[in-house]
């Protein structure tokens, strides 16, 4: 008798470093629960899948997914855009998929009932952003960059929404799909008038990498601002330890250092893979916990049976419990009723863990609009 | 030991069987000629010769070597000239790049001055157009240039294929000329012709080739008389 | 607005100048393989791309031993050009050569091989990058030597050496190229072989190993324009040639294809514009159009110059003789 | 109306004159002969004709219809079919196919019709197919038809490039060099077969040949070209005495000869 | 032999039903192997396959292990190129596995029908490019921009995107999909039109990198056009496009007997729409190839000039090829919107152009079975094959390291297929006479 639990992220490809934590958190989560489910009489398999971070690939693979009987929860995806189109899939069977890193507000606001995330939104996200710059980093004007994705635009769009309703200004609103030569940009930010005090990229880090390599080298010194997709210590390798230092960013995955039950974890994610835990490591761990924590109810209700992908769905919403991140409780739109959001700042050592965690904030996700 | 001689060769284009066991044999500064009716494998015994094709079956040699297995260009090397049907000028090469190009395998920069020059001596046309672009040339131009390059090789044996097709009366006559002349230096010479009648009169020997097969075979002069050959190949007289 | 586009002017020239030269070294290479075998030689942004990680490489583990910036380019530069110079001989050996010897006359079946090999180097190159530093993106090491900044014209213009070294290379390229082809036996050779192989071979010309020859110089020339790329935008994936490689061609169509000259100059062209728009397009269109549309604006050029200039920009009209 | 008339064509590619101020008229029903030295400007002067280079100078009149600068695909629906001195057949189609394409302009099917194959098309696609079929047996290749062309020997090949001018129905005929590389029996043949077309067709025929034999049993009139210019034109017994045309082209062994 | 290869169909149709396996399907086959390529007499082998479509039937409702459909293809194939195998029963047993096996395998694993409607929607496309490609002989390398305006053209209006730029009401409701196929026709046409003009004037690889270049442009402004009005919602997409509404569909099959829930009845329902549409297209595709139309394409690729002096005028007669193809394809494109009512650039990128152009190509250019079949085998290869492999890989032998997880390297096994596929067999998988005459030339 067996239940899988599937993994949709990106294992190739430029995002790769940020899905392999997806993936590995969640693997760590079920070996660990694999005992105590051979002892209710199951056993409990991983299926990774790899979305290319490409939305073809992620609903191809949900199609698979769904018809594999076995398999009762989805801990996925990273990119919003993937997770958006595939989650419409699984809804056709009520397949649970619980997120560690979709921020963007779509994901839960189209009320799907299987759908759940973790992790904050975007629309909080980048508000966060933009009140820290404001108002504390006293910043008024901001050169504005995403990456042309669903991701990227979105929280960059929020990030500017509420800037400009605190009454900061977006210098320039600028999209790229460009990832080696970010030369044209730089110029334009040099020739941005009123002079931007930040930048702020709505992105991954392997984008922002090498942008914060050639921007520095350029002598432009202007400060910088990112969102979750740079919470990777390849932003450090990419940007140079020199460039990298003092990057603010905003993330909904906190660090190890900013959830004290996570240590443990941590070592053994680092013995168990050789890499360190990182933020979404650790969210995709408490992820599936959750699914597995629903599943085991489901399965007391059901008296011991395999219990349906429908009542897996039902019993995630119902969960309780407390994460390594902090309690997790789903509200009527598959959001966790308050998730955190973390500002950060890259450490001049070059060692990710080091960064500075700012501050620390607890919300609950706004209503659908 | 005959210059070049072909055993029983056999070559298919394809499932198409071009050449069903054809033998022949060139010596020593001859003019050998072949000829035959549209499609007989005239083109294609030149082609096998120099190893444009392989054949299926059977054996080229060449002073006495087999050279059917060989690649074409080790066969150049060996001394086969090859004046290929419909010219084949290299278009964008200039006239002098295309001579040059005949003697890619002669090093010594001056000898190669030296046949070019006496290759402009035999065909003034191609001087006054030397700086042109081959594929600009017209056809007797192109005919020049074919034979000038050919000879840049300064080959043992010449297979020449067709060189009148397509020449105004004066040039085939200068051709035809040019031909005895190279012959007469000591140039052997394998020659295929639709123009039975002029080709019969300056070769030594001749073969006639029918649908991949060698009917007849004999003296030049013979074949000429040859009722059958009048009839099928030089038409009412 | 006519103000700050005058005050980057100088230096989004220079800028542009850089990317056009990228773009024309590896633009030489398409336009050599595709002046033989009249093959849109796919793979080359791969041979780029492996030149590339040859440099990444070389520098990571020379860097601590040698200690001057510009020995270490030095060898950066040879080992990427031998080694991406035998990529692609190795791949005109098992991908191309198969398709001469069954003399297939279609035109699609090299272009596809060419996809299928540009594939495969890319998952190659990245498979054992992944075992062997476990990375998938590669960056260069900073070397201070070549970083080296000096400004021009009152600091209109930030130049650094390593760029200038790329402009000097792509030129030293050029010229030699260009003799190559035009003055020796070889170049004749080549261009034979190029307008008619069978007949070449008829001429004592070895086919095979001039097509050989081709692919190995024009490998190598990716090869070095992979090293000086790297050097010149740090940060390098298995699969970064691609779009360098499809506006290399596009620079070569541009200047006219087999034309050596005309692959520099439509490289710089082609350099100029996508980074002139790249820069320009939000301030001219007030950000209603941003850089984004910097590749759109750049083929809408190459589209009008093909249909005025059809051979393009250096190319001869080889009219058909009928 | 003359079939053909052309005043003052001039070509010239970069600094070389391939036609130089050419002015002939051709009768209908004529069979018209065009010799000249090899480079003469022979073959560009039917390119002028058929609009593949547009002349530099001068004017083509067709049948009385000034189509000077027209494409090819104009002429062609003028009614003027052509061969190339260099086999020019679609290799990889059937010779019957190769006939229908020489129709196309006659076979009446719009686009639509042909997607859907609507009563009409099927009806057109029919006759075309029987044309054809005629036209291949009228030539003898009937038996070939079902061949791709490239495999066809080099005599048929010619023949059937003939066919395929033919089966555009053109009322003016322009063959280049159609003996080339055709022994002498195989040439006669020919010379019959280009007679026929005018006796039973009607057509209007314009010749470019270098085998003399040919050409001076078949032309009703001839025009010599010599570095793009006209030198001559008369009856081939004019042509084939003045001494000009000897002296650039027959040869004095030649003249009327073997060639 | 005749009985050896029928007792080998016998024992895989009682595997299939006892001990359906990924294991026995392979063991199909095999028995398919040896009917297609041994020396059969034609009844035998017409019984063997009857039999195989049963046994292959049999074990994709059992097992619904999607090696089952890579049996039914195979067997399709077989049905169209093996020789003297009656019409009557070709076009049956071909029906039957279309009409009646894929559905009954689809309700045991709803992933088959997702594939044969991938397969389908990608074999249209590639007989579209199959005329520019395949007849006209016109290297399109930005096909997918056609598929994009065609996805485009619906899902803009048939969600509530198009309030962002017009007054109405929006969505307009699902019905409308069926006028908007023909309207995709048109746009794409349009499109073909704009695109081809100046592009079809260049000649032979210049066009290659013109269209290449276009279908980027295509899709840049898919990803851009969010600003300064927002036409295509950029990069995040386009969701929920409306679908048709299928009472009626789902009545009709009640009636048959089929009940149909929430999973399968649109996919059903897609299903047979895509069938439909690959009959028309396959349809417009004979009629064309055999009309003057097909003829001049055909008669351009081998010799402009001659074809010119034939009468047929050059631009118009490629646009009209270009306009086809793309008509085609944007037909497609609006399906493919209401089947995943989702539409994002990323689906147009120029891997999809390449991946399409791949299918003519390795089932044989200007092949009409070649094309379908090379969808379904790069289709089944790309979402399924490898998928399956990589799936096994990572849970059957977690110890390989996650740098060589097959799945990363799927660009890979399609360029080393794509290789060996061109060294080795490249008329393509079922060539057409006159390309394949072309490939063997010496
Ligand atoms: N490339 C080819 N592919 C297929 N068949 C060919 C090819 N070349 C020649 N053939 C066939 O081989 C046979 C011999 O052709 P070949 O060219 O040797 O004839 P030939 O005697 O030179 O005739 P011609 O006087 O027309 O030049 C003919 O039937 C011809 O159709
Ligand atoms: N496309 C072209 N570009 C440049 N020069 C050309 C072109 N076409 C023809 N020529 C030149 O124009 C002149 C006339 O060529 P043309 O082909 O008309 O000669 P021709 O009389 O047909 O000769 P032949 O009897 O040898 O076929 C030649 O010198 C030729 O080199
Ligand atoms: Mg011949
Ligand atoms: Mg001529």
């Amino acid at each position: 008798n067996v239940i899988k639990i599937a993994t949709q992220s990106p294992l190739s490809g430029p995002q790769a470093a940020l899905g392999e934590q997806i993936k590995l958190g969640a693997e760590l989560a079920i070996e660990e629960a694999k005992a105590k489910f051979k002892a209710l009489g199951f056993d409990l398999v991983l299926v990774p899948y790899d979305d290319q971070a490409n939305p073809d690939v992620g609903v191809a693979n949900a199609n698979r997914i769904i018809n594999d009987p076995d398999i009762l929860g989805v801990v996925g995806h990273l990119n919003s855009g993937v997770a958006i189109p595939s989650s419409e899939v699984y809804a056709r069977v009520n397949l649970v998929m619980v997120s560690p890193a979709n921020t963007n507000p779509r994901v839960t606001d189209r009320r799907l009932p299987n759908v759940n995330r973790i992790c904050g939104r975007d629309d909080v996200q980048g508000p966060v952003g933009a009140e820290y710059a404001f108002n504390n980093l006293k910043v008024k004007n901001v050169f504005i960059i995403h990456d042309k994705t669903a991701y990227g635009q979105g929280l960059a769009e929020e990030f500017r929404k509420r800037l400009e309703a605190l009454g900061g200004r977006a210098v320039a609103f600028v999209g790229t799909e460009e990832t080696s030569n970010f030369v044209p940009i730089i110029n334009q930010i040099r020739a941005a008038r009123p002079v931007p005090e930040l930048i702020y990229f709505g992105g991954i880090y392997s984008q922002i990498g090498p942008f914060v390599k050639q921007l520095r080298e350029r002598g432009v010194k202007t400060r910088l601002m990112g969102g979750d997709g740079l919470d990777s210590s390849e932003f450090v390798r990419l940007a140079g330890k020199e460039n990298a230092a003092g990057t603010f960013y905003t993330t909904v995955a906190g660090p190890v250092s900013a959830f004290p039950k996570a240590r443990a974890v941590a070592q053994r994610f680092k013995q168990k893979y050789g890499k360190d835990m990182e933020g979404f490591g650790i969210y995709a761990y408490d992820s599936a916990n959750v699914i597995l924590a629903a599943l085991e109810a489901a399965i007391k209700a059901a008296g011991g049976k395999k219990p349906t992908r429908e009542q897996v769905a039902q019993a995630v919403r119902q969960v309780k419990m407390e994460g390594l991140t902090g309690t997790i409780e789903f509200d009527d739109k598959g959001d966790n009723k308050k998730a955190k959001y973390f500002v950060m700042q890259v450490a001049s050592t070059g060692n990710w863990a080091d960064n500075k965690l700012i501050r620390v904030i607890e919300m609950a996700a706004p209503g659908a609009r | 030991m005959s210059l070049l001689e072909l055993r029983n060769v056999h070559t298919y284009y394809g499932h198409i069987h071009a050449l069903k066991g054809i033998s022949l044999r060139v010596e020593e500064g001859e003019i050998v000629t072949l000829i035959g009716s549209n499609g007989a494998g005239k083109s294609t015994t030149l082609r096998t010769i120099s190893g444009l094709i392989k054949p299926r079956q059977g054996e080229v040699l060449f002073q006495g070597r087999p050279i059917h297995r060989l690649p074409a260009h080790q066969i150049v090397a060996l001394g086969v000239g090859h004046v290929p049907e419909g010219r084949k000028i290299f278009p964008r090469l200039t006239v002098e790049e295309n001579l040059e190009i005949g003697a890619y395998l002669e090093n010594d920069r001056k000898v190669v001055q030296k046949r070019k020059e006496e290759v402009f001596a035999l065909f003034p046309r191609l001087y006054e157009r030397r700086a042109q672009k081959g594929g600009t040339l017209s056809g007797g131009e192109q005919q020049m240039l074919a034979i000038g390059r050919a000879l840049m090789q300064n080959p043992r044996i010449l297979l020449m294929d067709e060189p009148s097709m397509g020449l105004a009366p004066v040039l085939v006559d200068f051709i035809f000329e040019t031909i005895q002349k190279l012959n007469r230096e000591g140039k052997t010479i394998l020659l295929v012709e639709q123009n039975a009648r002029l080709a019969l009169q300056i070769a030594h020997r001749g073969y006639v080739l029918a649908t991949g097969e060698i009917t007849l075979e004999g003296p030049a002069r013979e074949l000429a008389q040859n009722p059958e050959v009048q009839k099928a190949y030089l038409g009412e007289g | 607005m006519l103000e700050q586009i005058l005050a980057l002017l100088p230096q989004v020239i220079f800028d542009g100048l850089i990317l056009g030269f990228v773009y024309a070294m590896v633009a030489l290479g398409y336009t050599m393989v595709y002046g033989v075998l009249e093959l849109i030689n796919f793979a080359h942004s791969e041979i780029f791309m492996i030149g590339a990680v040859v440099g990444v490489e070389v520098f990571r583990y020379l860097a601590p031993q040698v200690e001057s910036g510009f020995l270490l380019l030095l060898l950066a530069l040879t080992l990427g050009g031998v080694v991406a110079g035998i990529t692609a001989i190795l791949v005109e050996r098992f991908a191309y050569r198969p398709l001469r010897a069954r003399g297939t006359t279609n035109r699609l079946v090299p272009l596809i091989t060419a996809i299928g090999v540009s594939f495969i180097l890319q998952d190659l190159v990245r498979l054992i990058e992944g075992l062997w530093h476990n990375e998938f993106f590669l960056r260069m090491r900073t070397v201070e030597d070549l970083e080296g900044s000096v400004s021009l014209f009152g600091g209109a213009i930030f130049a650094q050496t390593k760029s200038f070294i790329l402009m000097g290379v792509s030129i030293l390229m050029l010229v030699g190229l260009t003799y190559l082809v035009n003055r020796t036996k070889l170049g004749v050779a080549i261009r034979a072989v190029a307008q008619d192989l069978h007949t070449a071979s008829l001429m004592g010309i070895d086919p095979d190993r001039i097509i050989s020859r081709t692919f190995l110089i024009g490998g190598s020339l990716g090869g070095v324009a992979g090293v000086l790329f790297a050097l010149q935008y740090t940060t390098i994936t298995p699969y970064v040639g691609f779009l360098p490689g499809i506006k290399a061609f596009t620079a070569a169509v541009l200047g006219g294809i087999g034309n050596i000259p005309g692959a520099m100059l439509g490289g710089l062209v082609l350099g100029q514009l996508e980074n002139f728009f790249g820069t320009y397009l939000p301030i001219l269109t007030n950000g209603n159009f941003g850089t984004e549309y910097k590749d759109v604006v750049a083929f809408l050029i190459l589209i009008f110059i093909l249909l005025v200039r059809p051979q393009g920009l250096l190319g001869q009209v080889v009219k058909e003789k009928v | 109306m003359k079939a053909l008339e052309v005043t003052q064509a001039t070509k010239r590619f970069g600094g070389l004159v391939a036609v130089n101020n050419v002015s002939l008229s051709v009768n209908q029903g004529e069979i018209f002969s065009v010799i000249g030295p090899n480079g003469a400007g022979k073959t560009t002067f039917f390119n002028l004709l058929t609009g593949i280079y547009p002349p530099d100078e001068g004017r083509i009149l067709l049948f009385g219809k000034d189509v000077t600068g027209l494409p090819p695909d104009r002429i062609a629906k003028e009614g003027v079919g052509r061969t190339f001195q260099n086999i020019r057949l679609f290799g990889a189609m059937t010779v019957l196919e190769n006939l229908l394409v020489g129709m196309h302009i006659h076979i009446h099917v719009p686009y639509f019709h042909a997607l859907f194959r609507t009563p009409l098309a099927r009806r057109e696609e029919k006759r075309a197919e029987e044309e054809a079929k005629r036209l291949l047996e009228y030539v003898g290749l009937l038996h070939r038809k079902d061949e791709l062309a490239k495999n066809l020997p080099y005599g048929e090949q010619r023949k059937l490039e003939i066919a395929r001018a033919l089966a555009l129905k053109p009322r003016l005929l322009l063959l280049d060099e159609p003996a080339a590389g055709m022994n002498p029996r195989e040439t006669e043949e020919l010379q019959a077969f280009i007679q026929r077309l005018r006796e039973e067709l009607g057509i209007t025929i314009v010749l470019i040949e270098h085998d003399m034999r040919l050409v001076m049993r078949i032309s009703d009139r001839i025009a010599v070209l010599e570095y793009g210019s006209k030198i001559a034109e008369g009856t081939p017994e004019e042509v084939r005495t003045n001494p000009r045309v000897i002296e650039a082209y027959l040869g004095r062994g030649a003249a009327g000869g073997a060639a | 032999m005749n009985a050896l290869s029928f007792l080998l169909s016998l024992a895989y149709l009682g595997l299939a039903f006892l001990a359906p396996s990924p294991v026995s399907h392979l063991f199909g086959l095999a028995a398919l192997g040896v009917t297609a390529f041994l020396r059969l007499s034609p009844t035998w082998r017409t019984l063997n396959l009857a039999l195989l479509t049963l046994a292959f039937t049999v074990g994709l409702m059992r097992s619904g292990n999607t090696l089952g459909l890579i049996g039914l293809v195979g067997i399709l194939v077989a049905l169209t190129t093996l020789p003297r195998i009656p019409t009557g029963i070709r076009v049956l047993l071909a029906l039957a596995i279309l009409l009646l096996s894929v559905p009954l395998a689809g309700f045991a694993n709803t992933f088959v029908f997702e594939l044969g409607i991938q397969i389908g929607i990608y074999a249209a496309m590639a007989l579209g490019l199959n005329v520019v490609v395949g007849m006209a002989g016109l290297l399109d390398l930005g096909y997918a921009a056609f598929f994009a305006v065609g996805a485009y053209t619906w899902a803009i209006f048939g969600s509530e995107q198009a309030k962002n730029f017009m007054q109405g009401n929006f969505p307009l409701p699902g019905e409308y999909m069926y006028l908007f196929m023909g309207i995709a026709i048109v746009t794409t046409a349009l499109t073909g039109l704009v695109i081809g003009l100046p592009a079809l004037r260049l000649r032979g690889d210049y066009l290659a990198i013109v269209t290449l270049g276009l279908g980027e442009v295509v899709r840049i402004l898919a990803n851009n056009l969010d600003h300064p009005i927002n036409f295509t919602n950029g990069p995040q997409g386009i969701t929920p496009v409306q679908r048709p509404p299928i009472d009626w569909f789902r009545e009709l099959m009640g009636t048959l007997g089929v009940k149909l829930d929430q999973t399968t009845d649109y996919q059903l329902f897609f299903y047979f729409l895509v069938l439909l549409m690959i009959g028309l297209v396959v349809l417009a595709n004979v009629n064309l190839a055999n009309s003057r139309f097909g003829r001049a394409w055909v008669a351009i690729r081998e010799d402009e000039v001659a074809a010119r002096s034939m009468g047929i005028p050059l631009l118009p007669t490629k646009l009209l090829a270009f306009m086809t193809g793309a008509a085609f394809s944007g037909v497609m494109g609006v399906i493919f919107a209401a089947q995943r009512t989702f539409v994002s650039p990323e689906s147009f990128t120029l891997l999809a152009s390449i991946t399409i152009l791949g299918m003519v190509i390795l089932g044989g250019m200007g092949s009409i079975p070649g094309a379908i079949l090379g969808a379904a085998a790069l289709t089944i290869l790309n979402l399924d094959v490898l998928k399956t492999f990589s799936e096994f890989v990572r849970t059957s032998l977690p110890q390989i390291p996650s740098q060589v997880d097959p799945a990363k390297y799927e660009r890979l096994v399609f360029g080393l297929i794509l290789v060996l596929m061109m060294i080795f067999r490249p008329e393509g998988l079922i060539p057409e006479k006159r390309h394949k005459a072309e490939m063997e030339e010496a």
